[in-house]
């Protein structure tokens, strides 16, 4: 039942992102990319993974589809034509997209329990972060206290987009009210 | 019974898909969306209870609720004055 | 101030409620991140009767009955206009005259409107509500008033 | 009990399926409006319902209220800003001959 809940979920996810990209009112296609986050989110949920269902959902229904927005505010509703036909970069995508395929051949099986993740630090994180830091959640464990200083430099790198994201869409206001004060 | 409530649930959020492709305004998709954001809620707090977990799930739901909320408005907010607030004019303080 | 007491606490419940953990270390921090919105809340100016409408409180618990048995007769009859094969519906926009006194009032009253299948609110002015209705039923139930009368006596409270 | 959630359940999932037909059934926005109403309100109300008869007595109840009570709440406001949107953009209401 839960394979049948997931096969609905991706083929619904599916006709999302065909009729996202087969639109050309952009502000149509963000609320399209709203219901893909949210499939996308609902997706993790049904795989039993909860902090990525919870992570998927703030940012991808949530901040994206404001900051989309915001950007709609720059650029205009309405999508333009393409300059030039798009079969070299279709081609770059297909030959990437079956190598990665490929690739995914050798990877251990979906849930396999001697995968080799599962065997190094993974059992050791369950079994002792309640006893060594204390916090409930196991992933907040690893991320807040055994991968801190990871932590720390993710947040900066993200810090730092948002600080050049808020910039790029600020310049507008600036310019507009500037043009009202000359008025 | 659960079974069944979250096959209709998958059902109905493919239904409010087709309106979201359809169209054929935009009003039609922010409509689909928050519809489609309702049902997923739903479906979620019941698959919950399918699988035997409810309370992560109904975490989540939660805070779908909250959020599909914060950006229905947003959508709306932008599709009326076009942008989110940046160009209007400050309000006048509130008197204490 | 009493507003802001009383926002904390719930914050606070709502926080003990999605945390689930009760040991001293996880619940001080609840307590000063509760402390810390309502701060912010209130140097917002958002702590009033609009932000925080505690007087609506005992009156809903009589409307909120009331509400429900209209909510779902309502819901009936718009599922029988969907699944009927000519579709019977009648869709029109009236104004009805809202009454209430308070803003948080005349919200109640249009979100109200709004939750009743079959009757959308489409404009809220200062004592009129604007409502699209999908049949005259609708229509007519609304016109009659008792929902108007019982949100006004809901603010009585 | 078990009976009670069964039916509870039933009739959301019923009400669910005539909201969604209902998106697809009619004529414009505003009437579509009136059937995501039905899932919102009966649709949502009665599964959680059904839920919370199964949950028992405990934080899952309460929580389950939790979500009712947002979606009762955003939901109408969700609706009414859509509807207020629409009008500013210059959509009409579709609307029947009068009588």
């Amino acid at each position: 039942m839960v394979e049948a809940v997931n096969i609905v979920l991706l083929g619904l996810l599916v006709i999302t992102a065909v009729a996202a990209i087969r639109l050309h009112d952009l502000f149509a296609v963000v609320m399209m990319f709203g219901i893909y986050s949210l499939l996308a989110a609902t997706v993790f949920v049904v795989l039993d993974a909860v902090d990525v269902a919870f992570t998927e959902a703030a940012v991808g229904v949530g901040i994206s589809t404001i900051l989309m927005l915001t950007t709609l505010g720059l650029v205009g509703r309405w999508e333009r034509r393409p300059v030039h036909r798009p079969f070299l970069p279709l081609l770059v995508v297909v030959v990437t997209g079956a190598a990665l395929i490929y690739g995914t051949l050798d990877m251990p099986h979906f849930g396999d329990p001697d995968a080799p993740v599962h065997q190094h630090v993974a059992p050791r994180y369950l079994e002792q972060s309640p006893d060594e830091i204390g916090i409930p959640n196991v992933v907040t464990g690893v991320l807040a206290s055994y991968r801190g200083y990871d932590t720390l430099g993710e947040l900066t790198v993200i810090f730092t987009a948002g600080v050049g994201v808020l910039a790029l869409l600020g310049i507008r206001r600036r310019r507009q009210d500037e043009a009202t004060r000359e008025r | 019974m659960l079974i069944l409530v979250v096959t209709v649930l998958l059902g109905t959020m493919g239904l409010a898909l087709i309106r979201a492709v359809r169209g054929p305004t935009v009003y039609d998709r922010i409509l689909a969306a928050n519809a489609f954001t309702t049902k997923t809620i739903v479906m979620v707090t019941t698959f919950g209870f399918m699988v035997g977990e409810p309370g992560l799930y109904l975490d989540i739901a939660l805070m779908y609720a909250l959020i599909g909320f914060i950006g229905t408005v947003a959508v709306l907010k932008v599709s009326e004055f076009g942008n989110l607030g940046q160009t209007r004019p400050e309000l006048p303080p509130k008197p204490k | 101030m009493k507003r802001a007491l009383s926002l904390f606490l719930l914050l606070f419940a709502f926080w003990l409620l999605l945390s689930g953990h009760y040991d001293f270390w996880l619940i001080g921090l609840g307590l000063i991140s509760s402390a810390s919105a309502v701060f912010l809340a209130r140097r917002m100016g958002i702590v009033d009767a609009e932000g925080l409408p505690l007087d609506l409180v005992p009156g809903l618990l009589r409307y909120a009955p009331w509400l429900f048995g209209t909510v779902i007769r309502a819901n009936f009859d718009v599922a029988r206009r969907i699944l009927h094969p000519r579709l019977p519906i009648t869709p029109m926009v009236i104004r009805v005259p809202a009454e209430q006194r308070t803003a948080p009032g005349r919200v109640s009253y249009a979100n109200s409107i709004t939750l009743t299948p079959g009757t959308i609110s489409l404009e809220v002015s200062d004592d009129e509500i604007e409502v699209h209705a999908l049949s005259v039923d609708a229509a007519e139930d609304l016109q009659s008033g008792e929902m108007g009368r019982r949100v006004v006596a809901l603010e009585a409270h | 009990m078990e009976i009670a959630s069964a039916i509870l359940l039933l009739i959301g999932a019923l009400a669910m399926l005539v909201g969604g037909i209902g998106i697809l059934r009619m004529p414009d926005l505003f009437t579509r409006l009136h059937a995501v109403g039905i899932t919102d309100t009966l649709g949502a109300a009665a599964i959680l319902l059904g839920l919370a008869f199964i949950a028992g007595w405990g934080l899952l109840l309460v929580k389950l209220f939790l979500i009712l009570a947002v979606l009762l709440l955003l939901n109408p406001t969700a609706s009414h800003a859509l509807g207020r949107a629409a009008v500013h953009g210059a959509r009409r209401p579709w609307l029947s001959a009068p009588k």
